[in-house]
């Protein structure tokens, strides 16, 4: 774990890249990430997300600035935007249900080869997926999602990088923080270690990798 | 009464003490503020908090405590943060007692449509689909037609939320169970005839001899 | 969720009953319910847990006792007893990679059909399971655990049974909350509601239905 | 040097900054006590700590806190307590940079066989085929031989542990590297001669040129 300065956390990120992104409506969202990938312009992404908020908010100012150009995400109908990209042909979207879309990024970070739920039985979500009969019972199998960057945001982090996580602003953060190759967390606030007793962590500090500072 | 208010008030009073309760975003919310007093449940939103409360008074709003339409709420003594793999974990898990969901149709197999309208709205099933299959009990609430287009119909036309069954539906003409024999009417609105909800209804409906009407609070 | 005496919720469990019993080698395992059980003589049980600890020590009671006739377990190499009566025919004991099992009482829990590991793929784990190829790589279907009872153990618990956990004695505790039909736990200490914060609370009140009065 | 500390010596020179580690029960958990001064590795015990420290001063043992054999332990700064799915999360999911196990056998196909004994010794698997099949890297640090038999042997007779090739194995005689091509010898210990190695071992090994000599600590 390393502590790194914003513009060079968003530096690591290559055009095309691929995210995951915590947050539920924007909540949980690490929005100094959000605000500086659209500084840099960095394009042509692929987002896993569960949606994309509004425009001007969260993963909207993402969408807002045409940064993504492939999403993962259980719900768009919050952000008019999106679903004007969408049906522009300009955006490529999957939708996921979102406890489904949740065990599968658990899945990708887990090691898990995928994970077989009755979610989405009959439905158009079941289109091309392998389905297997378990006791005279349907399921999907759904596959785990992974990612190149992890942007999480945390409540407190400590000086190892171990993260704790404020009521609804938890969501997929926890999740996501084991399901990509690099994980960069921003936190509301950075503790000396032994702050966050050993009970109250829900991210170790070993799986993340970059740390932003604090401004 | 006003219409959504009736629904909620009827949707309140298949609620039992302790129920773990999860409304979906719309008028299913409106349940919530019409518990009678002395009713505990435990309302779940989806976005990852179990006890959610109303919403706070002016100036105490927490901005990393919401809905899951990302408005503000409070939270109950007890209540507790879960992420979203736990959340989804109680709703499959069958830990859910009752989830309120609105609806688009509702046909005669009981099957609920409420996430697409191909070609025009396509906001996504968020944590629709989840919720109709692992729920114990699927209660939907919604009005009964969309200016004048019956929502009760023989089959779904639109992108179906789940094959399960649901097990209520409750409109401000109706409440309606879906069985395996058929959409059976169990109790008319006050002031509405059997007539009406048929009138408004294109899906068929299994009358009983009596039907009696809903019992509401003044 | 309802406080209950030690001997009335040992009570509610019959004989032949499958029971999810939470710990490591016994850290984490709610003794007093071990005791009870030892106690009433409650026999013919399905234990599904992680070991057996040693004899005179958490599950290894009841081993020592004869009231378990099947195990589904990853180890038991600590108890010299059950491996004695495995040897001698007296008691079926089923085991499961411990990773493995976690992820099969999850998915009882969270009501998955099963999940995908490749954990097992050519060892005699393998015999009897269907296993499915993804992206060239093979992986074991193992399929979801659930019990008529958990018997599970906290740290704190309080009046509407919420619960967190202490250090290494967490373990199964959290994953079997939800993965059985009636949900019994002993907690060190009981406290107050809003003792244990909202994003502190480990197992919500709301899937535990009895908790044992303390002595 | 006691045969068992010189292997936790040579494993040692494995371990690379801030790894995370898992040592299994029995020869494995001595690396922890000689690891080099300033070098910082995290150990995972699958019990479930991240951190996991020395065992305690006497009177300082806390019974929720203790290793995969159950002993006591301590926790350094910064230590997480994490449930089983979340430990083993780590360990299947590639979070995990180092198991060192015990093996019963090892052999040409760099396959480990270390959990049982048919007819004789069914401890279980506990966790060793998660780690096994999951971690970054796996060494197996065992006695070369077992009362003068070979352990390190053509094909393994015993139940394996995984299909996966172990990526080095150190004994008190030697350091060997599993390959696509067969068993390479790598190094062998002070005062060991490769035909004391090739003497013990009833695998084929390919024996380079130069085969240095562990350079370990006086």
């Amino acid at each position: 774990m390393k502590g790194i300065r914003l513009e060079a956390a968003v530096d690591l990120i290559p055009e095309g890249a691929s995210l995951m992104i915590g947050g539920f409506m924007a909540v949980g969202t690490p929005e100094r990430l959000m605000d500086e990938l659209v500084r840099q312009h960095r394009g042509g992404l692929t987002v896993i997300a569960n949606d994309t908020a509004r425009p001007g908010v969260g993963i909207g100012k993402l969408i807002d600035a045409r940064l993504v150009r492939r999403l993962i995400v259980s719900h768009i109908g919050t952000n008019p935007e999106t679903q004007r990209q969408m049906l522009a042909d300009e955006l490529e979207v999957e939708l996921v249900p979102q406890g489904t879309l949740a065990e599968r990024v658990r899945a990708g970070g887990f090691g898990l080869g995928g994970v077989l739920t009755a979610t989405g039985i009959g439905t158009s979500v079941e289109h091309g997926k392998q389905s297997l009969e378990i006791d005279g019972r349907r399921f999907l199998v759904e596959l785990p999602l992974r990612a190149d960057f992890a942007l999480i945001r945390g409540k407190r982090c400590d000086h190892k990088g171990n993260l704790d996580y404020s009521l609804t602003a938890r969501n997929f953060n926890p999740l996501m923080a084991l399901a990509a190759d690099t994980v960069i967390a921003e936190a509301a606030s950075i503790v000396p270690v032994g702050v966050i007793p050993p009970d109250e962590v829900s991210t170790p500090g070993v799986v993340v990798d970059y740390v932003v500072q604090r401004n | 009464m006003d219409q959504r208010i009736l629904i909620a008030t009827r949707v309140v009073q298949e609620l039992q003490p302790g129920n773990l309760v999860n409304l979906g975003i719309g008028l299913p919310t409106l349940v919530a503020n019409h518990l009678p007093p002395g009713l505990e449940v435990y309302f779940q939103s989806e976005n990852g908090i179990i006890g959610m409360g109303p919403v706070p008074e002016e100036g105490m709003e927490e901005p990393d405590l919401t809905d899951a339409g990302g408005g503000y709420v409070s939270a109950l003594p007890g209540a507790t943060s879960i992420d979203s793999a736990m959340s989804f974990g109680l709703i499959r898990g069958g830990h859910l007692d009752v989830t309120v969901l609105g609806g688009l149709q509702v046909d005669e197999a009981g099957h609920l449509a409420n996430w697409m309208v191909p070609g025009k709205m396509v906001p996504g099933m968020g944590g629709a689909m989840d919720l109709v299959c692992g729920a114990r009990r699927v209660i939907v609430a919604m009005t009964h037609t969309a200016r004048g287009t019956p929502k009760i119909v023989p089959e779904c036309t639109l992108p179906l939320t789940s094959v399960r069954r649901v097990d209520l539906v409750v409109t401000e003409l109706a409440v309606i169970e879906p069985t395996e024999q058929g959409l059976v009417l169990k109790e008319i609105a006050p002031n509405v005839t059997v007539d009406e909800v048929l009138a408004n209804t294109s899906a068929r409906l299994l009358v009983p001899d009596q039907v009696p009407t809903m019992q509401l609070p003044g």
